[in-house]
């Protein structure tokens, strides 16, 4: 069997080697990928969008509709885990509460809820390891300079290498690691998987939003140009206020559906402690 | 000859489907079988009333839809098939009045579903008879194939499983595997598929490949049982008898004849047939069939299988009819057509008074009977009188009319083949009768007859088989415009 | 010789790429453990990614991001932006999937209590 | 005002699905109830649309949507004929007929998680339709994903036990699949710079003989048949569609492997063209192989099948079979027959799905506890019939007419595998149907309590709907191959 696995992948490989006898010399200027269509976005974005980097440029204007859907996959994988994880009657049978000044744990036989409002009290799995005072220190110091740069980067993607994808990851990274080094539950704290489940909806309504509005007053979908009518801006500068709308919309996006990744796949779906 | 543009064709087609819905719907048995017989009789009225157009020469056509370029979903009324559609239509009525003796007698279940079936099947049966093209023919052939197979398998037992197997691998088998191929062939080739008296097929019979098209017509239209796609027909009698009665002495073996003449006179026609090797193998196994089914039926224990035997060999001659393509064949097959189904349904509406009267089904239990049950055996010999072709019965003339036209054809081995045939049909239904009659053993005569349901109906057809010989007006007036309009075109 | 030599030195882009998607292929296809698949998958879906900057790439050629001064874009300098856009879009996509297989696996592991696929198998058949 | 609206209906049938999914799932965190008939409601108009747009090409014509204002090939496009707006619209009746009928046991089945379910859901149909309607070839790989990663997240609700496993598999096929596509645009990218479909078919016709544009060619084609599961590269989908809850198995057995069977079209007739395909490579014998080993390979494995859904799973690989041979043929009688089929079969496998996951509820998966069902369920059973006889091929059922064209095609191009492997995959359809029809039809009972289980309505009136979708096409057979195919063949410059 492992030798049919050899032979399929070599066929492919002779397959992929076959194809290769004719592409063009690695960076050469002249390969008729970089001599048709590339050059047009290149020479034509500044005039049209006023946007610099064009990555941003191509991403969010001229293929925004790409992007868009794009974005869509992102949402879908968080509705996938969802759909898929989430798992609302928990099973647990009993219920630890500790008792933060003091670390004494409450070891209650049932479900209750009735310390859950109690801000001495923080309800804990029966495994519960306590996390390590100097993880916690650091990534508390650490957490909202990581945002502030996340928010940089979704800002700043017009001039420099960046943009919503990007800067989302990173917003949901330091979440995610508020998430590890605590626990899943103090994280849950911070945003809550209502608000991540809004959050990841609302990004993409945003882009889709702005889409259709352009629909709306009267031009194609995602033509930002439009945006003039009601923004105080000329055609161009609205076009990129369009696509800085819009990174935004994939930044909240990508930020909360990898928060919902993380949470679903690591509790397996109860939202209980986490890794 | 005219045309005439109408919708009445269809509503032929349709008045039974229409009833479809009232009869299921419909919780009360005597409702049910009301709109049976109201639809029977409505049906019988327009066929009726387009008799005396299509006897003085005009038509009717009616196109439904196209289904492909060139190739419409469409009506056509001509003399032939305004033939079987009067003897399905008006043989249905007194069916479903029989239906209604048998299958209250024996208190058969699913009787809704039996008067639905029963419907669905007539409207396909009168789609063929109106089918202008080889295409419309073969959707309502299908339709009708379907339709059959759960009154075939009603008593939905092991034995009704066996033979729907074998109902449906026989005729869906070779409707798909036969007829299909060979119809798109012959589409391709000629772009249409129109009935058209004398053929489209242009003549010069050496062809190859439309040889082996008009073999597979002729053999895929497996409802007429030609040998060796006849074992379903004898499997089929596990049906109630009615059905036995309408659709394999009717409708359904009709229908397959029926397709055959118009494959045989309407596709391919005299000029290609004439050179052709296709037209001495159907007539070979047509005689064949004629001849086998007849010494088969010899040997039959059971009065249905007898019958089924009886019906094999009878449909051949209506082949052979056609095949011969002389003036008299022809006609003959076309009256065979019809004065078959008048004695062959006699005789099971016969075969099933007996079996409700006294559960009967054996031949040798048949003995004595005829004391007891007069009428019904009275009917019984009419009705195999008429098969053997004994005048005053209507089957006579078909005979007649087929010896005739054997004379004149170049195959005068045919007639030895009809003659030996009748001779064999005198040899297994005259000792049958005979014996139910005068018995070896004496039986005290109290007479108990089949219920009236049952006793009526069927002695109408006896007596149509009578009334067929002295007046075979519409048919035979029929036949002839038919043949003058071969003469004409 | 010295043309095959340069034919290949040439395209050591290409060559790295096909190494790297018949690991891929190969994990996905021949390894028994599900999470070994699904890494599998996610170095499959790279080399095309690594396939698809390296068309874009031109030697000599900077970033794509322009001076707002500059009026004459000298396209030659910068290298192809459309590939980066297109693998954007395919990164996004690999880690949706990566997601989604992560979360079946967890389903699985829910039911079975393992990630071996001939146990799984044989777990199925019973 | 209203003529231009319904020019962005194209946009509006896609970009609207997206919104209003967005606001199911949303709807999840406020208020749980309203998600379904919130689902319904977007399916439903987004079913208008879709009319809307078919009743506007009709009317015009064939016309292109420039996404965000961009001409291709610097933007995406969209390319609206009538067959596909035919097919989107065929894929939300599907999509609403499917809803509707079995809206009670999605909400038994997933409780909580409707909104995610109802979201997905309609992401899936979003995807198909931007597959459909798309021209350009990267934005075909970006929907084509999410019409995947919907459809696997849809397929791992089910039986617990298999389900999960299955998808995963597929997962895993559909991966590769999707990357040999994406490869494939890439290799075209490479000696093309473009990805508008229009633009890459004018410049492939200048480097006719490159090895990279057939090796292109290759890796799209078997990309694409893994995703629609022509055999060898269907062993994903059997498992995953036969354990999948029946709901989504009748949603997405009819939808995901057609609408990719139309991409192969697209991609073959519009992308490299006729000349290439056909003339220069010899796509004919390889798709011809394909097809007739698909064919045979299904029409018998299904006879092997002892559980109802796995048994429908090979007859759709029968289909599809039918539809990459009659490809293969390649002569304009074949294609119309092959594209017909693909029409038709999105309601004939749709119809037998909705039917016999029906009549599963009633009694079981096993072909053999079917027994009795045609009298505890008259009316489904009927359907399932109906549809079953539409997959053997009676006419006047849909199934007929594409098979009268295959039929036809191939004779004339006297191709006889093709010919031979139809018609005897008929015969086996109907041994095979007709072993299902008697397990239910012969097991007669007396008993009055042997009624069907607790149906509503509207899963009644979906059936039937389903049912009169299947006999409508069959009756509409003609206009359709005169309105809708041989306009597509005619711009694909076949004879």
């Amino acid at each position: 069997m492992r030798y049919l696995y050899l032979l399929l992948v070599v066929l492919s490989a002779s397959v992929l080697f076959y194809a290769t006898l004719d592409f063009p010399q690695w960076g050469d200027p002249n390969s008729p990928a970089s001599l048709h269509v590339s050059p047009v976005y290149l020479q034509r974005s500044l005039e049209d969008t006023s946007v610099p980097n064009v990555v941003t440029s191509v991403l969010a204007d001229y293929r925004g509709y790409d992007t868009m859907f794009e974005t869509t996959v992102i949402f879908t994988a968080g509705l996938a885990c969802f759909v898929l994880l989430r798992v609302f009657a928990p099973k647990m049978k009993d219920t630890y509460y500790r008792h933060i000044q003091s670390g004494v744990v409450l070891h209650i036989k049932g479900q209750t809820t009735l310390l859950d409002g109690s801000r001495d009290f923080e309800r804990i799995d029966s495994r519960w390891v306590p996390a390590d005072i100097i993880l916690k220190t650091i990534s508390r110091f650490l957490i909202p300079f990581i945002q502030l740069f996340a928010l940089y980067v979704v800002a700043h993607g017009h001039h420099s290498p960046g943009g919503g994808f990007q800067g989302g990851v990173i917003l949901g990274a330091s979440i995610i690691l508020l998430s590890i080094s605590f626990d899943l539950r103090t994280g849950l704290e911070k945003i809550h998987e209502r608000g991540l489940g809004l959050f990841s909806a609302t990004g993409v309504f945003i882009y889709t939003g702005i889409g259709a509005l352009c629909l709306i007053l009267g031009k194609e979908f995602l033509n930002y140009g439009v945006l003039s009518k009601i923004l105080p801006v000329d055609p161009v500068m609205a076009r990129s206020l369009g696509i800085f709308g819009v990174e935004v919309g994939v930044a909240i996006t990508v930020m909360a559906v990898m928060v919902s990744i993380y949470n679903y796949v690591s509790s397996e779906g109860r939202l209980d402690e986490g890794l | 000859m005219n045309e005439i543009y109408s919708i009445r064709p269809l509503w032929v087609v349709l008045i039974s489907l229409c009833a479809v819905p009232l009869i299921i719907s419909t919780k009360r048995p005597n409702l049910r079988e009301t709109w049976t017989i109201l639809a029977g009789v409505l049906k019988l009225a327009l066929v009726l009333s387009m008799l005396p157009d299509v006897l003085s020469g005009s038509s009717f056509s009616f196109n439904i839809l196209t289904l492909f370029p060139g190739l419409p979903f469409r009506l056509r009324v001509d003399p032939m098939g305004l033939i079987f559609a009067l003897v399905a239509s008006f043989l249905w009525i007194v069916t479903s009045l029989y239906s209604i003796g048998y299958m209250r007698g024996l208190k058969e279940h699913s009787q809704s579903r039996y008067y639905a079936f029963f419907a669905i099947a007539l409207s396909s049966t009168m789609g063929i008879a109106f089918a202008a093209n080889l295409l419309t023919l073969y959707i309502f052939y299908e339709i009708l194939s379907l339709s059959t197979f759960p009154l075939v398998t009603h008593h939905q037992d092991q034995e009704a499983k066996a033979s729907g197997r074998k109902y449906l691998v026989y005729l869906l088998g070779t409707s798909i595997g036969l007829v299909l191929p060979s119809m798109i062939y012959l589409y391709m080739r000629f772009n249409g598929l129109d009935f058209r008296f004398g053929g489209f097929v242009p003549a010069g019979g050496a062809n190859l490949p439309l040889n082996i098209a008009c073999l597979l017509l002729v053999f895929g239209f497996a409802k007429v049982a030609i040998m060796p796609l006849h074992s379903w027909l004898p499997a089929a009698m596990v049906a109630p008898t009615p059905v036995s009665a309408l659709l394999h002495a009717v409708a359904v073996v009709k229908a397959g004849a029926f397709s055959v003449v118009r494959t045989i006179l309407f596709v391919f026609g005299e000029g290609f047939l004439e050179g052709s090797w296709a037209r001495p193998t159907i007539l070979f196994f047509a005689s064949a069939t004629v001849l086998i089914g007849s010494l088969v039926a010899l040997y039959q224990r059971e009065l249905k299988r007898l019958l089924a035997f009886s019906t094999i060999a009878q449909l051949s001659y209506i082949v052979l009819g056609a095949a011969m393509l002389t003036e008299h064949g022809v006609k003959g097959g076309i009256l065979q057509l019809a004065m078959h189904a008048f004695g062959k349904i006699t005789l099971f509406l016969g075969a099933g008074a007996i079996f409700v009267a006294t559960g009967k089904k054996l031949v040798d239990q048949l003995e004595g009977l005829g004391r007891t049950m007069p009428f019904t055996f009275g009917a019984f010999f009419v009705g195999a009188l008429s098969i053997i072709g004994i005048p005053p019965m209507g089957g006579f003339l078909a005979k007649w009319e087929l010896l005739l036209g054997s004379c004149q054809s170049q195959y005068m081995g045919i007639m030895g083949v009809l003659l030996a045939s009748s001779l064999l049909n005198v040899a297994y239904f005259i000792p049958l009768v005979y014996r139910a009659f005068f018995p070896s053993f004496p039986v005290e005569g109290k007479i108990r007859e089949a219920p009236l349901f049952c006793l009526l109906p069927m002695l109408a057809t006896a007596l149509f088989t009578i009334l067929l010989f002295f007046f075979p007006y519409p048919f035979a007036q029929l036949i002839s415009g038919l043949w003058s309009q071969l003469l004409g075109g | 010789m010295d043309s095959i030599l340069e034919f290949i030195v040439g395209r050591y882009n290409y060559w790295l790429y096909i190494l790297l998607m018949m690991i891929g292929l190969y994990a996905m296809i021949s390894k028994n453990n599900l999470t070994k698949k699904i890494v599998g998958m996610n170095i499959f879906q790279t080399a095309i990614i690594l396939f698809y900057i390296s068309i874009g790439f031109k030697k000599g050629g900077t970033i794509p991001i322009l001076e707002h001064t500059s009026h004459a874009v000298e396209v030659s300098h910068f290298v192809n932006p459309l590939p980066h856009v297109l693998m954007l879009t395919a990164i996004v996509v690999s880690v949706s999937t990566f997601g989604v297989a992560l979360a079946l696996a967890i389903m699985i592991y829910r039911e079975h209590g393992t990630l071996e696929e001939d146990e799984i198998l044989k777990c199925l058949e019973q | 005002m209203s003529g231009t609206m319904t020019y962005h209906f194209s946009v509006i049938l896609v970009t609207f699905g997206l919104l209003l999914s967005f606001i199911t799932y949303a709807m999840t965190w406020i208020k749980r109830s309203l998600c379904l008939p919130f689902a319904v409601l977007s399916i439903g108009f987004l079913s208008y649309c879709s009319f809307s747009l078919f009743i506007l090409v009709i009317e015009r014509g064939p016309f292109e949507y420039y996404l965000g204002g961009w001409p291709p090939p610097i933007g995406i496009a969209y390319y609206i004929d009538e067959l596909n707006a035919f097919l989107s619209l065929l894929v939300y009746l599907v999509a609403l007929i499917n809803l509707l009928c079995n809206r009670e046991r999605f909400l038994e089945k997933q409780g909580d998680r409707i909104g995610g379910t109802m979201a997905l859901y309609i992401l899936f149909i979003t995807g198909l339709n931007g597959i459909l309607l798309t021209a350009d070839l990267f934005n075909l790989y970006v929907l084509l994903e999410i019409a995947s990663l919907t459809g696997y997240a849809l397929l791992a609700i089910g039986d617990k036990r298999q389900a999960p496993f299955a998808s995963l598999n597929y997962v895993f096929l559909g991966t590769i699949g999707a990357c040999f596509y994406l490869l494939g645009v890439g290799y075209l990218y490479i000696k093309t710079g473009s990805l508008n479909m229009q633009d890459v078919s004018r410049l492939i016709t200048q480097i006719p003989k490159s090895p990279t544009i057939l090796s292109g060619f290759i890796f799209i084609l078997i990309g694409i048949w893994i995703k629609m599961g022509l055999f060898p590269f269907h062993i994903w989908l059997p498992r995953a569609y036969t354990n999948t809850f029946g709901p989504i198995s009748s949603l997405i057995a009819p939808l995901g492997t057609k609408v990719m069977a139309y991409v192969i079209f697209r991609v073959i007739l519009f992308v490299f063209g006729k000349e290439f395909s056909f003339e220069i490579y010899s796509l004919g014998h390889v798709a011809t192989l394909f097809g007739v080993a698909a064919i045979l390979y299904g029409a018998i494995t299904a006879l092997r099948q002892t559980d109802l859904r796995r048994m429908l799973c090979f007859v759709v690989i029968t289909e599809i079979g039918y539809i990459v041979a009659g490809l293969g043929v390649g002569n304009i009688n074949a294609i119309r027959g092959s594209l017909l089929h693909l029409l038709n079969d999105v309601a004939m496998t749709f119809c037998l799905f909705l039917s016999a996951d029906h009549l599963i509820v009633n009694t079981g998966t096993k072909i053999e506890e079917l027994k009795g069902v045609f009298q505890k369920t008259p009316f489904g059973s009927s359907i399932y019939v109906l549809a079953s006889l539409s997959v053997i091929g009676i006419p006047p059922s849909p199934g007929f007419f594409g098979k009268w064209y295959l039929l036809q095609g191939s004779l004339e191009a006297q191709n006889f595998w093709v010919f031979g492997a139809i018609l005897l995959s008929s015969l086996l359809n109907t041994v095979l149907f007709f072993r299902t029809f008697e397990e239910g039809y012969y097991h007669h009972t007396e008993s009055p309590s042997y009624g069907p289980k607790k149906t509503s309505l509207s899963a009644y009136g979906g059936i039937l709907a389903s049912g009169l979708l299947v006999v409508l096409m069959g009756l509409l057979a003609h206009p359709i191959v005169g309105h809708i195919v041989d306009p597509f063949l005619l711009r694909a410059r076949l004879p």
